[in-house]
């Protein structure tokens, strides 16, 4: 496979337009997405190539475009709607809570819903409390989403690619911070499936599982510990809904040791869910107890300095391995 | 616009059907063989079977918590209904749904919706749906009165509004939202002022008045098919009892709900189709019996389905296996 | 103190009723509060004695009321709202993730919000996928809210009381199933300070944690166990924000052992949350796995076989403890 | 109304103090010194300063993304707010808030907010408690064109309407929303056409006309106190730059921002004070450089400021302390 360097936003613009390439009932709608091509550009060329018809511009009406976007692909569309910023997730509450994800479900299964709706997470960049969160705990906690958080451009096109083809709701959470990273993506066509975690270092120490712009921040904590002798296993489940049990569990059978790296808010967050996961079914495996590196439960604060202090850092991610590998 | 004997005759039944599937459910109901929240759609037949008989079996509806006869009216099967209102595993929805949550795809039921307002946005990404594949069909949507002071209600016909989609927003206007009463939560005369705001034409018609809702409903929907976008159509109606089943209804005296039993659409239509000469008073009670028969069967139908069996509880979730 | 047997949804009356009393600035807002009293009857007699001014019927509009009983909150009043089911969150959704909850921190503690909203939760009675949700543990994810489950009358009445009092933001969530439901409270005023839990069963061999109607489960599927020798203590944490963790933690370094009961879906539930914290916090207490007895993460059913197989119920909690309390 | 000269004067003075402060802050955020998402007030001064000069002190504003001006008009002190900006410890949040979350309680400032229509519900209940509590204070909610849209929008409107709250509805009308023109996403003319949804009084104003804007707010906000309710006030303008900072903003010719800047407020008043004979020349280059000294003065104080202490994160998040 022949590949090349590209940016996390041309990884998932690729990915659009590739399915919109090859399905008709494939059509994005969201704010501002033909002149500024997405807040970000991620979409920069698709209304250019695709048109009026394939790429909507919506008023500022969350409601009524999330819904207005299951609808249509209850009817068989598949619709790829954009919801600027996770934090908005509310003011689309009930079509994101009640309507999208259970339609199925309260009726019997005599539909589906292939709707995904592209997502920006995280912070970073000072956004503060209302641009800043990664709230895909709560998604997760919703029935009937499946959820992806991708942390390389490889990934991000793989798993939007299968995102668009899954016939069940997806969230697809693309994190700001990553949105401008290089990375290495085949030239051929691929897909990654939902529910595969990529193992991205392999150690025998301690597994730490770490999600989106987490995922990079660990694998920098790696180098400092592997100078100490600390050897970490770096998971990245890359979907939430559906989750690799059993890559984490096995890593944790090898490592006896876990340390879950997450963005979102510690109370009731993913980070918990994998912890509780862990304890019931690899409860003889472990050896030190399960350190969670979290955000705390607090609005992302605006400050760089307050700012830093609540997202999760290198620095507390190496002082976490440590205390659980010296842990006896 | 020339309306066939045949015609109202299809709308007397499907009028009779719902009322006598609405009787039996609230004494099944009574009975505590339908659990859950019952809303019953007695004396406001003629919003659903004036829209749905102005529709084609391809065009879609979307509908609310008092959604059996909407169902009815656009031809569901009240064996499969009542089967769901059981909870039975031979219901339309296998159990899952009840009451509130009744669709029917291969007619065009988009579905019932617990949620006040949360249909609305749902049957206008349908019209989208119509619009982007270039089809001529159209989607309804029904909402109460109530349902107008929700956000969905405002996005969603603005949305319809500038995209010139293909869909109704039917208001089924009955005055009341559960206990409160219209007039306490919006200033306006007539909700159908509401569409000037969005620039859509605003429609209000008697409920009670079968014909007038069809021939309204054809004329809007012949609008939509030429891609000439939605309208607002207010249908003033009454129910003929509680908001839902336990409900004691204090908030209206009793000459307010005989006022309202006198407005009946059914004995309306009765009447006019006696006196114009469209039917006599024993083709009338053929279609009478017929409906009794069809509800009763659907009842020992219900009463003789299996239950889902509790591991179909997690199936659904996904098309892909639960996880 | 003299008690008596009152209804929990009379101890709730109480509650509002001797604060309105107490304090003008309290009022209630909501649908149906006026004829109805409220769905369930919870508010009878308070319009008769408070009247329009202090009991406000509303439009179906939940976020517009909900914001406004924030706004309010923000300028003085203690207002008391009605979200008629927590399963409708998400129709006011910005204004409970967004605003009513963050506005203190976002403006540097310049404001207090000190607004309760009162819903119900809960499955039991065939309400099905819209009407029978217990998503708490979605507001115990977002900064800012307190949240209360109480599980009996007493409780209801001090913890509410304390929550019209509190200057934070509060969820107060009342089970359908145990509205109707009788207990003893105190003739004479008192309050239940948040975050302590109360211990409803003493026992040495499993710890059970149980929120709400699943408390009553427990207490149930507790009889049949201690007829098999096996005696759980049963820890109603009461309010999920702030928890109570050091009742909890105490119990399980007495027992060893831990089962959580909960309604909420086991994803990313308070569940999950407990869990993590436990084997974080008293990994070297453990001698066997935690297991957690919730709802599996599916909307609810509506027929009543289906519900049941979801909603966590006696057999399911005796095993739990069993398969717990044998593990060696 | 006969409006006084120092009334003028204090006018052209808020609006130029606005317009130097935000030509600050976009070199402050080009240069580094201010992160995160930046919305300038430039070009629309006139309906911040004219709304709020309406206003007692007591009165309360909620305000949006866009909020600088109308922190500034109100009487916010630009070195809490330049402060904040920064991220430091003096600011009006403590740095917690940033450009998009500024409030002062003190001047009846709710708060800026970052979620379009976020603040209006907000800004309603404060109206609410004023009516419970009798007082004659009134609440001004600001918003945006693309707010209108909002759910939010429609059910505090008609919250107010039906409750007679003593709450402005002031729609700051650029005819964008970020890239979007307001004709793409809705159909009528004028927004406040979209009052009489609600039995509310729709007006619109030249909003580059601060006297204009002032004469109208002193007329709805006298209604207001008088508890006969809310009125959408429609205020049309334009901005002189992109969305926010980093917008290219080419969805707009030149010329359009040509035309728009032309229509610059500040001048227009400026010209009416000279012509009219308000005042000399001279008293207006005074105020312009005090303006600019208290602008600068607010740099030196938001650059001298510490940085608020990292454990100052977890407070604030409850009255009570943090769990
Ligand atoms: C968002 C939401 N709020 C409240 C309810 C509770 N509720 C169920 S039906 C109803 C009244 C609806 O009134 P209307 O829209 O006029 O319909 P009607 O019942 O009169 O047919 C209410 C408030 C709900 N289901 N959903
Ligand atoms: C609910 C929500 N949706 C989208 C956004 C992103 N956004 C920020 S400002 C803006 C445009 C707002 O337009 P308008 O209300 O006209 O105000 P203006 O910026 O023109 O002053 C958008 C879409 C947001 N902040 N909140
Ligand atoms: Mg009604
Ligand atoms: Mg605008």
């Amino acid at each position: 496979m022949s590949t090349r360097e590209i940016l996390f936003l041309e990884a998932i613009r690729e990915a659009l337009r590739e399915e919109m390439r090859r399905d008709e009932s494939v059509f994005l709608m969201g704010e501002d997405l033909r002149i500024w091509g997405s807040p970000m550009g991620q979409l920069q060329g698709l209304w250019e190539e695709f048109g009026d018809r394939r790429v909507l511009d919506t008023p500022i009406s969350e409601t009524g475009f999330v819904g207005a976007g299951a609808g249509a692909a209850v009817l068989g569309s598949r619709p790829v709607v954009e919801l600027m910023f996770i934090d908005f997730f509310g003011i689309a509450g009930d079509q994101i809570y009640n309507q999208a994800p259970k339609l199925r479900y309260m009726f019997g299964g005599r539909m589906k819903v292939p709707l995904v709706i592209r997502t920006v997470i995280g912070a970073g960049n000072s956004a503060a409390a209302h641009h800043s969160a990664s709230v895909y705990s709560i998604i997760a906690h919703m029935p009937g989403w499946k959820c992806v958080i991708p942390s390389t451009p490889y990934d991000a096109k793989g798993l939007l690619k299968t995102a668009v083809r899954d016939d069940d709701p997806v969230m697809y959470c693309e994190h700001k911070m990553l949105v401008n990273t290089k990375g290495e993506v085949p030239e051929e066509e691929y897909t990654i499936p939902f529910g595969e975690a990529s193992i991205k270092r392999e150690g025998a120490d301690v597994t730490v599982v770490a999600l989106g712009w987490m995922v990079h921040k660990t694998l920098k904590a790696a180098e400092e510990l592997s100078k100490e002798g600390i050897e970490i296993e770096v998971v990245d489940p890359r979907t939430i809904v559906p989750l690799d049990r059993e890559t984490i569990i096995n890593s944790v059978k090898k490592t006896g040791r876990l340390v879950i790296v997450d963005e979102d808010h510690e109370r009731c967050g993913i980070g918990s869910e994998i912890s509780a996961i862990v304890s019931e079914e690899a409860f003889r495996s472990l050896s030190a107890p399960i350190k969670r590196v979290t955000t705390p439960t607090v609005p992302i604060p605006f400050s760089p300095v307050l700012e830093n202090a609540v997202i999760p850092n290198e620095e507390r991610i190496v002082k976490a391995v440590r205390e659980v590998a010296s842990f006896a | 616009m020339e309306i066939t004997k045949e015609t109202l005759l299809e709308m007397y039944r499907k009028m009779q059907l719902i009322r006598y599937f609405e009787a039996r459910t609230k004494e099944l109901f009574a009975a505590g063989k339908v659990p859950g929240f019952v809303h019953l759609y007695s004396g406001e037949e003629g919003i659903a079977v004036g829209v749905c008989s102005a529709l084609r079996q391809n065009d879609y509806i979307g509908s609310t918590h008092r959604g059996h006869g909407h169902c009815i009216a656009k031809g569901g099967d009240v064996k499969y209904m009542m089967a769901e209102l059981y909870g039975k595993e031979t219901g339309y929805c296998k159990g899952k749904g009840g009451s509130m949550h009744i669709a029917d795809f291969d007619l065009g039921i988009l579905g019932a919706c617990g949620i006040v307002g949360g249909s609305i946005p749902l049957s206008t990404g349908a019209a989208l749906h119509f619009k982007y594949n270039g089809t001529d069909q159209v989607a309804v949507t029904f909402f109460g009165d109530g349902a107008t002071n929700q956000g969905s209600f405002h996005e969603s016909i603005n949305l319809a509004a500038i995209w010139d989609l293909p869909v109704i927003f039917v208001c089924e206007n009955n005055k009341y939202a559960e206990s409160t009463s219209i007039s306490s939560v919006m200033k306006v005369e007539k909700i159908s002022e509401r569409a000037s705001g969005y620039g859509v034409p605003g429609i209000t018609v008697d409920g009670n008045d079968v014909i007038a809702v069809y021939e309204t409903t054809l004329e809007v929907v012949e609008r939509a098919r030429k891609g000439k976008g939605p309208t607002l159509v207010e249908c003033v109606t009454c129910r003929h009892q509680g908001h839902y089943e336990g409900d004691s209804g204090t908030y209206r005296t009793k000459e307010m709900v005989e006022e309202c039993k006198k407005r009946c659409p059914i004995k309306r239509l009765c009447t006019f189709l006696q006196e114009e000469g469209f039917s006599s008073k024993k083709e009338i009670e053929d279609i009478d019996k017929s409906v009794e028969k069809e509800v009763e069967a659907a009842i020992e139908f219900a009463e003789k389905s299996p239950w889902p069996k509790p591991e179909d509880a997690l199936t659904d979730v996904f098309v892909s296996p639960y996880y």
